[in-house]
C-alpha cells in the first residue's frame, strides 16, 4: 500500500498508560526527537499522586502530551490529534479529551476482561464500535510484537514486556517522519551497564518503525518542518532545572555562594535535586526537617553573607509565612521560590494552579510587602529566577518568584544564553564602616533602592543586632516609638515600589489599543499568548499583556489598561490577579477562570474572548 | 577553628553592647549575660567572629547586649538559623541563646535535628521553667500541677528532661549548670566552645517574677547537699565529699563516704551513652542530687565539616564547576 | 480656700508610671469606679514589651489611658486633658500627647537627679519653668505622703511606698468626686490574705484624696454626671474576656463543649486563659507545644463533635495558615480567632494594629476562602464570637474573628446579655443514615448554608473518612477529577457568599446618602463613630458605616456606597479593607492610614475628612 | 476504655473499606494494613469508636482503606490532630499512622510533645527509611552516605533512632517489629491496644520502589540470626536459642549458647528505663541482632484521663457552670 506524506504545521500527541508504562519517559524522548530535528515545542507531563497506583487502575493512569510545530507555539496544545493508549484506563481517561477524527494507538494486548473491567469499560470498545464513527483506531498488539523483536535474547517476558512503550514510540516515530538516532543513543548511554536491555529497547523502537513503515494499516505519514528559531544553541528545558540554573548563574554572576535550605515538596522537590547536584559550584543545599527549617537555615545563610534561596509549593509557603516576615524586617536578600500546585490544603499536589498569588502577596502578619516575579514558560523560569535574584541582592529583600506545576515539569526548546550578556547584578556588602559614620548603621539605606548594607559576621567594626521587633529607622535599633513605626512601615512599602524602575518596559503583543486585552501572568501566559494570536488572524483587536512582576506592576501598566475597550484576566484560580488590577486600577475587568489542575486551553479562552467581543 | 589569632587581646568591655538591658531587676539572665561576656575574651577569638542567634522569649533578648554580630529572631527558630549561619560560614563561633519555650515547646523538631546532625553550635539553654516574656504560663519544663494562668487548676503535662531530649537526638555534648554557679558557667562554656559538633547546655536560670526559687535548693545555703558536680574520670561525690553515689545494677544511691570509700563509687565517664542516660534521668529526682557538669562529650564529624569536605571532594574529584559548560550540557543543538 | 465644681461631659486622663508602678491596676480601679457611677468609659492600656525594664527607664514605662463621660463615648480619647505621671520617664514619653493647658500630677519625691538623668532630662521639668507657661502642675511628695499615711504600722518601707498608686488615685477621686468604697471593698478581697497591706493601700488612697480636699493647691474639682445607657445590668468588661464568654455562650447554646488549643502569645493568651478557668463547664484547653499542634487539636477536636477554638495573634496565624486549608478542605466548624498586634514578624507585640486582615482573606494556599468577622469594640466581641460560632457550626466552615491588641485589652461597660435572647444556634450532627441514602455521603450538602452533615466518630454507619485531598462533590472520597476540582473549588466559594444571608441590614449612623461615608471595620469603628459625630454636629453630610462581616460583604453595601460622593476608608494599616472595597465596588475610596501601634485619633480623622469635604 | 461490649461479633471484611488500595504492588504497607484490618475485630469494640488519624507520605493513606472514621490529614500533623479527637471523645480508640518523614521529621515536635503527655494514642510509625511519596528523598532514619535524588553525593545527616527519640520524650510504651513478622506485628499492636497512654510502635516497613531491602537481613533466609525478639522477664536468647545476650557493664555482648546458659543472659525487663535506653542504642548495630518487641512499657496517668479527672473534679467541688451567673459575675450594675 503507498504512504502519502502530509505536511503540517504542528501536531499535538499524547502517551497515557499506567505508573508502571513508563509514558513520561517515552514522551521525553519524543521531545528531545522533536527538538533535535529544530521543531517548536511545548509539553505537558501529567503524573498521578500516587507513585504507583494498582496497575490498570483509573488512579494509575500517568499520560505526557506534547505539541511540537514549525512554527512558534507557546502551549502545549489544548487537546491531542493522537492518544496513544497503552492501557484501558489510559484510554478511558483521556479519551475525552480528544479531538473528533483524531487518531487513537492502544496496545490490543493490554485490553483483558480484567483491564477493561478495572477501567469500567462494560464492553471492549476495540470490539463494540462505540470508537469506529468518531476516531481513527490501530489496535496493535504490542505485547506480541516486542516479544517477536526480542526473540532470541533470552531476556525475561517481564523484561522484554516493558519495552512496549519504545514500540510504541516507534511508531509515532514512523507517523512524523523522525529519526530513531537520538533516542537509540540515549538508550545506550543510559543503560550503559546494562547493554541488553538497551538492545531489547533499541530492537523494539525499531519494530515499532518498522511496523508503521510496513504495516498495511498505516496510510498517512506526516511531516512537520523545522521551527525558525532565532539563531543561537538550543537545549530542551523544563522549568524546574532552569529555574535551579537561573539561581546558580545570578550567584555566580554576583561573585556569591548558593545556600539552598528546603524541604521535599511536589513539584518543587527537583529543583532541590539539582542543587545537590552542584557541588563543584560550591553550592551547599540543607534538606531541612521542615519548610520553617528550611527557610529559617537560609535567612541564617544569608545574614552571613550567602546567596540563599528556598523553593518549595503552597503548602510549604505557608510554613515559611512567619519567617518570611522576618526576613523583609530584617531586609534580608533571599529568594523564595512556590512551584504552585493544586490548592487548598493538600488539594490536587501532582496538578498545577495559580491559585497562591495573593498568599504570596498578603499571606504575612503585619503589613508586610515583598517583591513578587512570575515566569511565563518554562524556559524563562531561568530569566525570572536571575532576574529575582538580582533584586534580592540589589534591594536587600525577600523576592518570591512564581512558577507552577506546569511550568515545572513542561518543556521547550531554550536558547542557552550567553553568560556575558546577562545583566549584571549588584550587592550591597561593605567591609568598613563607610566614611564620617561613628558607629555602624545598619538600616541607612540606599536613596535609589532603599537598599540597607549587607554587613556579614567576620567583618570587623560593623558588629550589629538585628531581628523581628521594629527596628529604628537609620540605626536599626530596637524601637517601640510609635512615629518611627508608622515611617518603617511606610519605608518597606516604598522599598517594594521602588523595584519599578527595574521593570523594563511592558511588551504588547498586537497593537497598543483595541477592544480587548488579555492580561496573563505566569503559567497561562502561553494560552494567552496562542489564543491572542488566533484572534488577530481572525480579524479581532485583541492584544495581549503578559505581567512578570506582579508587585510592583509595572508603571506603564495603567496607561496600557485604558487604551482597551475590556480587559481579560485568564487564570487558573478563582480570580486572583483581576483582585489586584481592579483594586488598582479601578476597571472592570474580567476574569476566565477555570481550577481543573491542568493548563487553560486557548480554544476555550478564545471563546470567553468573543463573549466580551460581541 | 579554635586556634589563636595574633590581636589585641579583648576585654568584657569589648562584648557589651550600647543597648540597655531590659531584664526585671534581679532575674537570672543578667548573670549568664555578665558571665559570658566576661568569657569570651578568653577564647582569644575576633569579636566579629561572634554571632549570637537567639529565638523570642526574655532570655532571647540576650543577643541584644553582647557587641558581636547577632540575630534575635523568631520563636522557636534560632537553630535553624543558626545552622544557615554556620554552613555558610563555618569559621564563624555560633551561639544560640534560647529559653525552655523557645526551645522544647515550639522549637523541639529544630532541638532534635540540629543536635543529631552535630551541627557545630554552642547552644545555651536558659530553662527557667516557665514562659517569662508571656507573663507567666507554664512550660515544657514545668513540673506537674504548677499553678499558672494557663493552668489555674494546675498543670497535668509531664515536663520534659532536657538532657535526656538532647541524648534522644544523639547530641555529643550534653551539659548542665547553673545561674549563679558563675565559675561553673565559665566551664561549661569553655567547654562548649571548644567542642567541634553541637554543645548543649542547659542552664538553670531563676525567673523571680513568675516562677521564683525554681531552683532554689540549687543556689541556696544547701546547695552542696543537693547538687553534684561531673566530672569526667573521677568518683562521684558531693556535698563536700560527705557523700557519694553508687551503682545497684542501673541505679543509683546515695551513700555515706563514712561507710563507704572512693573506690567504690560510680565513676564519671561522660563518653559512656548508657551512662549518660542513667545520669540524665536523675533530674529533678527527689533523693539524688541534681547532676551538673559536662554529662556526655564525644567526638563526630561535624555536619558543617562534613557539607565541606564533599564540595573539596567533588571539586578535587571533577575540577571546579563551569557554568557555561553546565548551561550547554545534554543534547544541545545549533539553529544558525 | 474654697473649691468651686465644675460639670463636664467627659474627662480623659492617663496614668504613667514605671512597669513596676502598678499603673494598669489603678487604671483599673478608676475604670470600675466610673463604671459605678454610672459613666459611660473606654479604656486603653498602653504597657511595654519586656516584662520589667529597668526602673527608671524610658522603655519600661506603662501606661493607662481612660475616657469617661456622662454622654455615649466610643474611644478612650485621642489625647488625655490629666497626665499622672509617677517618674521622670512617664513625664517624658507622655507628655507630647497631653493637651495644651492640661493638668499634671507628679510624684516629686521620684524626680531623682539619676531617675532624671535617665529619663534624658538635663534639668528637672518640675523646676526649669519649662511646664508652667502650658500645663497646670501639680508637684507632689507621694513617697512622703505615703510614709506618714502609713506610719505606725510598722511595714517596710518598700511596701509602703508601693501604695503611691492608690495615693495618686486618690487625688484623682476627689478631682472626680468618685466614691472609694467600691476601691476600699476590691482591696479588701485582693488582699483578704494580706490585711496589713489593704490597709496600707486604703489609708494611701484616702490620703490622696484629702490631700486634693484639703490642700491649698487644688482648686476645682469636676463633675461628670451619670451616662444615659440603656438600662439593664452592666459590668466592665475587656475584649478578651468578652471573646472568651461569647465562645462559651455559643458553645452551651449549642449544646456543644468547648475544646480551646493553642500556644500562648501577647496580645491573645488571656483567652487561653480565662478558658482554662472553666472547668466547671467542661471547657477543655489544651496549651499546645506551639500554634500548628494548637491548631491542629481543635481539627481533631471538631472532627469528634465539640466546638473547637484557637486564639492567637499574627505570627500565630502564620504558622496555622496550613492547618486552616485543611479545616476549609475537610469543611469542619471550627473558630479562629486573630487578636491582631503591630506587624510584620514580631514587630511591636504589645501594641494595636489592624494589619491581619488580607492575612485573614488570603493566607492560605489555594482557593481556600473563609468568613471572617470583626469586633468592633470590647464588649462587642462578645456577640461577634458569639455570631462566628453560630456561622461557624451553622455553614460547617472554620470562621476568622478578628479583634485587636487595643479590644483585647480595652474595656468598656458592657450591659450584660440575656442568654434567651442570644438567637439559636443550629448545627449539622446527624446520628443515622439520612433517609434513602444507602451510603454515607460525607459532603452530600444542605441547599440552604452548603453545610455537609457533621457526623462525628462513635456513630454507627456513618464511619467515613477525610482528608487534605480535593474530595470528591457528594460522596467526599478523594477525587483527582479535573471537572470536579473545578467544581469544588467555586462550592467552597459559594459556601462562604452564601454567609451573607445571616448578615443584618448594615446601619448607617446618618444619613443614608451624603457627601461622605466613613467605612471602618472593628478596632476603628471607634474612632470612626466619634469623628462621624463630631462632623455631623459641626454640619457636615457625613455618615459612618462599620463592617461587621469582611467575608462575605454585606448585600446592601453596594447601593450603600453609592450614595456617598466620597468614601474615606480609616485603618491602622497600610490600606487593607480598602483593597477589597476598591476590587469588589470599583469605587474610588481613599484611605486614612496611620500605624502607630496605637488606635487612630479622632481629630486627626476629622483634618483628614475635612480635606475631602473641601 | 478497654471493656467488652455486647455486640455481633465483627470480622476483617468490616474493616475493610470501598476504596482502591494505591500502593505500589509489593509495598510492605499492604502487609500492615491486611493485619490491622485482621487485629481489629479481636479487640472486641464497635467499628465506630475506631479512628484512624495520618498525616502525608504512602504510609499515611492507611485511613482511606479501614472502614472506620479516619482523616488524612497534613504532613507532620497527625498527632496533635489525633489528640484534639482523644480529648474531644476519650471513649474513642484512636489510631495514628505515620512514616518515618511525617513522624519524626517535619512532625518530630509533635512526636516529642505527645508522648511526654502521655497521650492515649496508638501511634504506628511505618519506618521505610525514605520519603516514598516525594519519590525517594533520604528521611532522617536513612543511613549515612545514602545516595537519593536529594543526595546524589551520599547523605550526612546522622540517623534518629525512633526508641531513642521516643525514650528521650518520656514515653510510656515503646515497641518496635517488622512488616513482614505478621504475627509479631499483631502482637505489638494488642499491646498497643491494651496500654493505657502513648503507644509507640515503629514498623520496619519495606518500600520497594525507593529503598528495597532496607530489611532484607531481618526479613530474609538469616532472619532469626539478626533480629532478637524481647520477652519481658525471660532472658535474651536469639537464633533459634543458640545465642544471647550479656551485659559487661553497660555494654552488651553476643554469647553463645554453647558456652553460656540462660542464666547468664541479660533479662529483659520492660519497665526499667535505664535498661530500655541501653537496648535502644542496639539499633542497626553491626553485631547486635536488632530487637523487635516492647522495649519499654509502664503505667503512668495518661493526659486525657487527667483532663477529665480534673473537670470532674471542679465540678465536684463547685458544682457545674452556670453561665447566667458568670456572665452576671465581678462588679455589677444596674442602669433603669
Ligand atoms: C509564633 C509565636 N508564638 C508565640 C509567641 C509568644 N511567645 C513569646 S516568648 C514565649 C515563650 C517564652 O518562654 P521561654 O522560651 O521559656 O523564654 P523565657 O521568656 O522564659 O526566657 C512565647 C510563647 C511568639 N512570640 N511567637
Ligand atoms: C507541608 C508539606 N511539606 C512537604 C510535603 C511533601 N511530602 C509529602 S509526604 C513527604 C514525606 C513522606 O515520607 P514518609 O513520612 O516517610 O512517608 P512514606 O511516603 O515514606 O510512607 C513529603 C516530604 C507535604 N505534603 N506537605
Ligand atoms: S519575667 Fe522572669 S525571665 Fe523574664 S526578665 Fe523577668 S525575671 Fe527574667
Ligand atoms: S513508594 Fe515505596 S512506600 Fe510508597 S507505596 Fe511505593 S513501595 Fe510503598
Ligand atoms: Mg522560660
Ligand atoms: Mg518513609
Amino acid at each position: 500500500m503507498p504512504k502519502t506524506t502530509k505536511t503540517l504545521d504542528l501536531a499535538v500527541i499524547r502517551f497515557a498508560g499506567d505508573s508502571g508504562d513508563g509514558m513520561q519517559l517515552t514522551g521525553g524522548r519524543f521531545t528531545d526527537t522533536a527538538a533535535v530535528v529544530g521543531n517548536d515545542i511545548s509539553t505537558l507531563p501529567d503524573y498521578p499522586a500516587e507513585i504507583r497506583a494498582p496497575a490498570g487502575s483509573l488512579a494509575g493512569v500517568s499520560a505526557f502530551q506534547i505539541q511540537f510545530s514549525s512554527k512558534e507555539i507557546h502551549t502545549p496544545g489544548d487537546t491531542p490529534g493522537v492518544l496513544v493508549a497503552m492501557n484501558p484506563a489510559a484510554l478511558k481517561v483521556h479519551l475525552p479529551e480528544l479531538i473528533r477524527g483524531g487518531t487513537i494507538i492502544v496496545n490490543a494486548d493490554a485490553f483483558s476482561k480484567k483491564n477493561l473491567t478495572f477501567a469500567g469499560f462494560e464492553t471492549n470498545p476495540l470490539e463494540d464500535g462505540s470508537l469506529d464513527d468518531e476516531y481513527i483506531v490501530y489496535s496493535v498488539e504490542m505485547n506480541k510484537m516486542v516479544t517477536h523483536a526480542c526473540k532470541g535474547m533470552d531476556l525475561p517476558a517481564k523484561i522484554v514486556l516493558r519495552t512496549r512503550n519504545l514500540f510504541a514510540l516507534g511508531i509515532l516515530y514512523w507517523m512524523y517522519d523522525r529519526p530513531l538516532e537520538p533516542t537509540e543513543n540515549w538508550l545506550e548511554t543510559k543503560f550503559a551497564k546494562k547493554p541488553e536491555i538497551a538492545e531489547a529497547n533499541k530492537r523494539a523502537l525499531n519494530a515499532g518503525y518498522n511496523y508503521g513503515n510496513t504495516a498495511e494499516i498505516f496510510t498517512t505519514r506526516y511531516k512537520i518542518e523545522k521551527a525558525t528559531l532565532p539563531s543561537g544553541t538550543y537545549r530542551n528545558i523544563n522549568g524546574n532545572y532552569a529555574t535551579a540554573l537561573g539561581v546558580l548563574a545570578a550567584a555566580e554572576k554576583a561573585n556569591l555562594k548558593v545556600f539552598y535550605g528546603g524541604y521535599p515538596i511536589t513539584p518543587a522537590s527537583d529543583i532541590l535535586h539539582a542543587m545537590s547536584s552542584w557541588k563543584q559550584f560550591g553550592v551547599k543545599t540543607f534538606q531541612a526537617e521542615d519548610e520553617i527549617a528550611g527557610i529559617a537555615s537560609t535567612i541564617g545563610a544569608a545574614f552571613a553573607g550567602n546567596f540563599a534561596v528556598t523553593a518549595t509549593s503552597g503548602p510549604g509557603v505557608a510554613l515559611k509565612s512567619e519567617a518570611l516576615g522576618l526576613a523583609i524586617i530584617t531586609e534580608l536578600p533571599l529568594l523564595i521560590i512556590n512551584v504552585q500546585r493544586g490548592g487548598p490544603s493538600t488539594g490536587l499536589p501532582t496538578k498545577t494552579e495559580q491559585s497562591d498569588l495573593l498568599q504570596a502577596m498578603y499571606g504575612r502578619n503585619g503589613e508586610a510587602p515583598m517583591p513578587i516575579i512570575a515566569a511565563a514558560t518554562p524556559g524563562d523560569c531561568f530569566f525570572a529566577a536571575y532576574e529575582a535574584a538580582r533584586v534580592a541582592l540589589k534591594y536587600m529583600t525577600p523576592v518570591f518568584l512564581l512558577t507552577d506545576g506546569y511550568l515545572a515539569n513542561g518543556s521547550e526548546p531554550w536558547k542557552i544564553p550567553s553568560l556575558d550578556k546577562l545583566p549584571d547584578i549588584e550587592t550591597n556588602l561593605i567591609d568598613a564602616l563607610p566614611d564620617g559614620e561613628e558607629s555602624f548603621l545598619s538600616y541607612q539605606r540606599d536613596a535609589e533602592t532603599f537598599g540597607r548594607p549587607w554587613a556579614i559576621p567576620s567583618v570587623a567594626g560593623l558588629e550589629h543586632r538585628i531581628g523581628g521587633l521594629e527596628k529604628k529607622d537609620g540605626s536599626g535599633n530596637v524601637c517601640y516609638e510609635p512615629d518611627n513605626h508608622h515611617q518603617m512601615t511606610v519605608i518597606r512599602q516604598e522599598k517594594v515600589n521602588k523595584v519599578v524602575q527595574e521593570i523594563a518596559p511592558t511588551r504588547i503583543i498586537g497593537e497598543t489599543s483595541g477592544d480587548l486585552l488579555i492580561l496573563s501572568w505566569g503559567g497561562a501566559s502561553g494560552t494567552a499568548r496562542s489564543a491572542t494570536e488566533q484572534l488577530q488572524e481572525e480579524g479581532f483587536a485583541v492584544s495581549h499583556v503578559n505581567l512578570r512582576w506582579i508587585n510592583p506592576l509595572p508603571s506603564d501598566l495603567k496607561d496600557i489598561l485604558k487604551q482597551f475597550k475590556k480587559v481579560l484576566i485568564p487564570e487558573i484560580n478563582n480570580g486572583q490577579l483581576i483582585k489586584i488590577i481592579r483594586a488598582e486600577y479601578l476597571i472592570d475587568a474580567v476574569g476566565y477562570n477555570v481550577v481543573r489542575g491542568k493548563p487553560l486551553r486557548a480554544s476555550l479562552l478564545i471563546e470567553k474572548a468573543k463573549e466580551w467581543l460581541g | 577553628m579554635t586556634e589563636k589569632i595574633e590581636f589585641a587581646p579583648l576585654t568584657k568591655k569589648d562584648f557589651v553592647s550600647d543597648q540597655a538591658v531590659r531584664w526585671c531587676p534581679g532575674c537570672g539572665d543578667y548573670a549568664i549575660l555578665a558571665q559570658t561576656q566576661k568569657n569570651m575574651p578568653t577564647f582569644g577569638r575576633k569579636k566579629e567572629d561572634f554571632v549570637f542567634v537567639s529565638g523570642i522569649g526574655c532570655s532571647s533578648r540576650f543577643p541584644y547586649y553582647m557587641n558581636t554580630y547577632g540575630f534575635h529572631s523568631i520563636h522557636g527558630r534560632a537553630l535553624p538559623i543558626a545552622s544557615g549561619v554556620k554552613l555558610a560560614n563555618p569559621d564563624l563561633s555560633v551561639w544560640v541563646v534560647t529559653g525552655d519555650g523557645d526551645a522544647l515547646s515550639i522549637g523541639g523538631n529544630h532541638f532534635l535535628h540540629t543536635l543529631r546532625r552535630n551541627m557545630d553550635l554552642n547552644i545555651l539553654l536558659f530553662n527557667n521553667r516557665i514562659y517569662g516574656l508571656t507573663k507567666g504560663q507554664y512550660s515544657p519544663t514545668s513540673e506537674v500541677g504548677k499553678i499558672t494562668k494557663a493552668s489555674p487548676f494546675g498543670s497535668l503535662d509531664y515536663p520534659l528532661n532536657p538532657p535526656a531530649v538532647a541524648l534522644g537526638s544523639q547530641a555529643t555534648f550534653v551539659a548542665r549548670t547553673i545561674d549563679r554557679w558563675q565559675s561553673h558557667l565559665a566551664s561549661m562554656m569553655e567547654r562548649a566552645y571548644h567542642h567541634s559538633g553541637g554543645s548543649f547546655i542547659e542552664v538553670y536560670q531563676n525567673c523571680l517574677i513568675f516562677n521564683d526559687n525554681a531552683f532554689e535548693s540549687y543556689t541556696g545555703a544547701d546547695k552542696l547537699e543537693n547538687v553534684i558536680e561531673l566530672k569526667h574520670g573521677e568518683p562521684m561525690v558531693f556535698a563536700k565529699g560527705t557523700k557519694g553515689i553508687k551503682l545497684d545494677g542501673f541505679t543509683p544511691k546515695v551513700v555515706s563516704m563514712d561507710e563507704f570509700s572512693l573506690d567504690d563509687l560510680l565513676v564519671h565517664d561522660e563518653t559512656n551513652l548508657d551512662l549518660a542516660n542513667i545520669i540524665s534521668n536523675w533530674t529533678s529526682h527527689p533523693i539524688l542530687p541534681e547532676p551538673i557538669g559536662v554529662i556526655y562529650a564525644i567526638n563526630k564529624p561535624t555536619y558543617n565539616e562534613q557539607v565541606d569536605k564533599q564540595i573539596e571532594t567533588t571539586i578535587d574529584n571533577i575540577g571546579p564547576g563551569d557554568l557555561e559548560k553546565l548551561l550547554n550540557s545534554g543534547d544541545t543543538w545549533v539553529v544558525e
